[in-house]
């Protein structure tokens, strides 16, 4: 754990990584959960 | 195979993400992972993963907005349409991510937000045939009206393109890739110096840049599915409120 | 003079999402005349204007046959003559001036004593050279008619033929529909049961309100 | 053809009655006009201000008049009786005519204004102005009027009209900026070809474009 704390200080380029991977996996399951309601509501519309 | 597709593009950007911000840049990249140092953009030089795809997205979508709304005026059918509007919504956001992202790139690498070089004032055009698209929808109720309005006025719009294309290269110097420039010693028209015009990408480089652009297009398709089958659904509800 | 027909089949039109009617067909052969009614907002007006070319469908289709040829959309109003409430003509200019630009427009060629025959038969010869503006609506009305037969149509339209009209009026549009459908196409659309008359069949729209497929 | 004239004959009759674009429009270039002197007093500007000045007035007197010619039927209901006498293509040229005859006439106004009000303002060839200032012409009447007509059926037209119209018509102005630019400085026209050539096309393409459209934006 120290190791980490110490290679991320010195690499500040992972933070930035790990921020930006961390809004695109925000951004891609509100996409996601999007997908999955219209969907129910066209099943719903189709009966 | 619509989950094949979100699994792709899931996967695609986040391999993107990572093989782009991660490799260190060198002056004598030895190995895969370590970028090309150029002189004057550094780190900066990363932007091109993610500002040219938006950029490419902008037309792209310009373009399939048109070809579904020629599309309509053949067939009549509404649902060409909001396909076509659709894509225009994206087209729209992505218009105005590629504008911000180079305006903020720009200030640090050319010094200041906007310079009217050729490309600028090309995105900018598009915005504005973007944004009269949309006062041209807004202004129009009845739904054939408005569909079919507006598909005449993205070929129209689509037309002047091939001027912007010919006109903008000579008109100003640029300062994106492949641009010229101008000598101030001499005032002569020369091949540019400036590092990013001289930009050529490296090997892995390109690989990434591919690897992106696909990422991209494959998301654009998503979204644009996505709030195509919303409109399509507002459409459906409409009717059937009124029928019943 | 050539054969005239006109085929109507499965036509449809809706604004937005109101349907307005659907599945409409008929076939006119020249001589014929058929009379259009229903209720108001049935689409009466609507049908009139589709057949004249004016408004666009939202399905089936119509057209003209001239001969053995099908007549091109575009050149529909060479053909046919239309008189309807909402037909509105230039009131900067004259009864006369509105009638010599009609036949210059349209490309055929009329005298002045043509002209001045035209207006003679509506009924306004001696206003010939007012402007519209001054006109009161029975005798844009009586325009209306001298508009429509300008070009000898084959095919008239009428959208209520006798409103605003005084008795007077209404004895000239008898008389010309009487002589029209003898040996041409004449489709009225009306509420007027005694102008149901007009027609040797009557279509009523209301029995195509509804929604066949989709 | 002779069809054409014709509706350009009776829409120019109807304006020479009604007044429906020319008073207004002639004020608007003296107002304009007015505004830059305030502006620029007696200061020396240099050619690309007065140059770009002088289309920017071109630009916005056109979107200031030319909308009028389908508006008005629009809005008077006439285009009913209009699309019963003549064919769509006749119609689109017959404005186009009109549209073409009252910018010529507006910009010669302009352009005379410019050269006795602003001494900054010398053509040095004038064989390059004019040549651009027709083809100019003849490219904003194409464009105005296919905007124009698609224009007339929406609900809000005046404030539209430029909002559509300027994507379309920049390649135009853009061009002639820079031809002006360089009739003033006294450059000789095969200095500027390719913007000619450019312009040229201009024309062709949308004169085409638009004829063949236009039957789409006409029938409701």
């Amino acid at each position: 754990m120290e190791t980490l704390v110490q290679f991320l200080e010195k690499n500040s380029i992972y933070i930035v990584l790990i921020i930006v991977l961390i809004v695109w996996f925000g951004i891609y399951f509100f996409i996601y959960g999007l997908d999955k309601k219209v969907k129910k509501i066209e099943e719903k519309l189709e009966k | 195979m619509k989950s094949i597709l979100r699994i792709t593009v899931f996967v695609l950007i986040t391999l993107v993400l990572i093989l782009s911000i991660v490799p260190p840049i060198v002056e004598t990249p030895k190995n895969f992972f370590e970028f090309p140092l150029i002189p004057g953009l550094e780190d900066k030089a990363k932007i091109i993963f993610f500002h040219v795809p938006t950029a490419w997205l902008t037309v792209i979508a310009y373009l399939i907005a048109m070809l579904y709304g020629i599309r309509f005026l053949k067939t009549k059918d509404i649902y060409n349409d909001m396909k076509s509007v659709s894509s225009a919504a994206l087209g729209i956001v992505f218009c105005f991510l590629a504008t911000l992202t180079g305006s903020v790139w720009a200030k640090f690498t050319w010094g200041s937000f906007w310079h009217w070089d050729p490309r600028e004032t090309s995105i900018f055009i598009l915005l504005l045939i973007y944004g009269a698209y949309f006062a041209l929808r807004s202004a129009l109720d009845n739904e054939e009206k408005r569909a079919r309005l507006s598909a005449i006025y993205s070929i129209l719009a689509f037309l002047t393109t091939p001027f912007f294309i010919f006109i903008m290269p000579r008109l100003m110097i640029g300062l994106h890739p492949g641009a010229l420039e101008i000598d101030p010693t001499t005032g002569q028209v020369k091949a540019s110096s400036n590092p990013v015009i001289k930009f050529e990408m490296a090997e892995n480089m390109r690989v990434v840049f591919f690897l992106s652009l696909t990422a991209f297009t494959l998301l654009f398709f998503w979204l644009w599915n996505l709030s195509y089958r919303v409109l399509r659904l507002k459409y459906k509800l409409q009717t059937e409120m009124q029928e019943s | 003079m050539n054969n005239v027909r006109l085929i109507v089949s499965n036509l449809r039109k809706a604004f937005n999402r109101r349907l307005v009617f659907d599945g409409v067909s008929f076939t006119l052969e020249k001589p014929a005349s058929i009379v259009i009614t229903g209720r108001n907002g049935s689409g009466k007006s609507t049908l009139i204007k589709i057949l004249a070319g004016v408004l666009s469908t939202s399905g089936g289709n119509f057209f003209y046959e001239v001969g053995e040829s099908k007549l091109d959309s575009e050149n529909i109003y060479k053909i046919i003559g239309l008189v309807s409430p909402y037909l509105i003509l230039y009131d900067e200019f004259t009864a006369f001036e509105n009638l010599h630009l009609f036949s210059k427009i349209r490309g055929i060629k009329k005298s002045n004593e043509e002209i001045f025959d035209l207006l003679d038969q509506v009924g306004l010869y001696e206003r010939r050279n007012d402007l519209l503006r001054t006109f009161s609506s029975g005798m844009k009305q009586r325009m209306k008619y001298a508009s429509a037969l300008i070009h000898n149509p084959t095919v008239l339209l009428l959208d209520e033929p006798t409103s605003n009209l005084d008795d007077e009026g209404k004895k000239f549009v008898n008389k010309l529909i009487q002589d029209f459908k003898s040996n041409k196409i004449l489709v009225v659309a009306t509420n007027e049961q005694s102008d149901f008359q007009f027609g040797d069949s009557i279509i009523n729209l209301d029995a195509y309100k509804i929604n066949s497929k989709r | 053809m002779k069809k054409a004239y014709y509706i350009f004959h009776k829409d120019f009759s109807s304006e020479l009655r009604m007044r429906f674009a020319l008073n207004a429009l002639i004020m608007f270039v003296v107002v304009s006009l007015s505004t830059i002197l305030f502006a620029i007093g007696s200061e020396k500007a240099t050619e690309n201000v007065y140059a770009g000045m002088m289309w920017v007035v071109v630009f916005f007197s056109a979107m200031s008049g030319l909308s009028r010619t389908f508006v008005s039927e629009e809005e008077r209901g006439t285009n009913l009786i209009l699309s019963l006498i003549a064919h769509p293509v006749n119609i689109f040229l017959g404005k186009f005519l009109f549209n073409l005859v009252l910018i010529f006439f507006i910009n010669t106004i302009i352009a005379i204004l410019y050269l006795t009000l602003f001494s900054g303002f010398v053509i040095q060839n004038w064989y390059s102005f004019i040549l651009a200032f027709v083809l100019g012409n003849i490219g904003i009447a194409t464009s105005s009027t296919i905007i124009a007509a698609i224009i007339a059926k929406a609900n809000v037209k005046g404030t539209l009209y430029p909002v559509l119209a300027f994507p379309i018509l920049l390649p135009v102005i853009l061009m002639l900026i820079e031809i002006t630019k360089s009739a003033m400085v006294g450059e000789s026209i095969s200095e500027v070809q390719s913007e000619f050539f450019v312009l040229l096309s201009y024309d062709v393409v949308m004169l085409t474009a638009s004829l063949m459209v236009f039957d789409i934006i006409w029938k409701d």
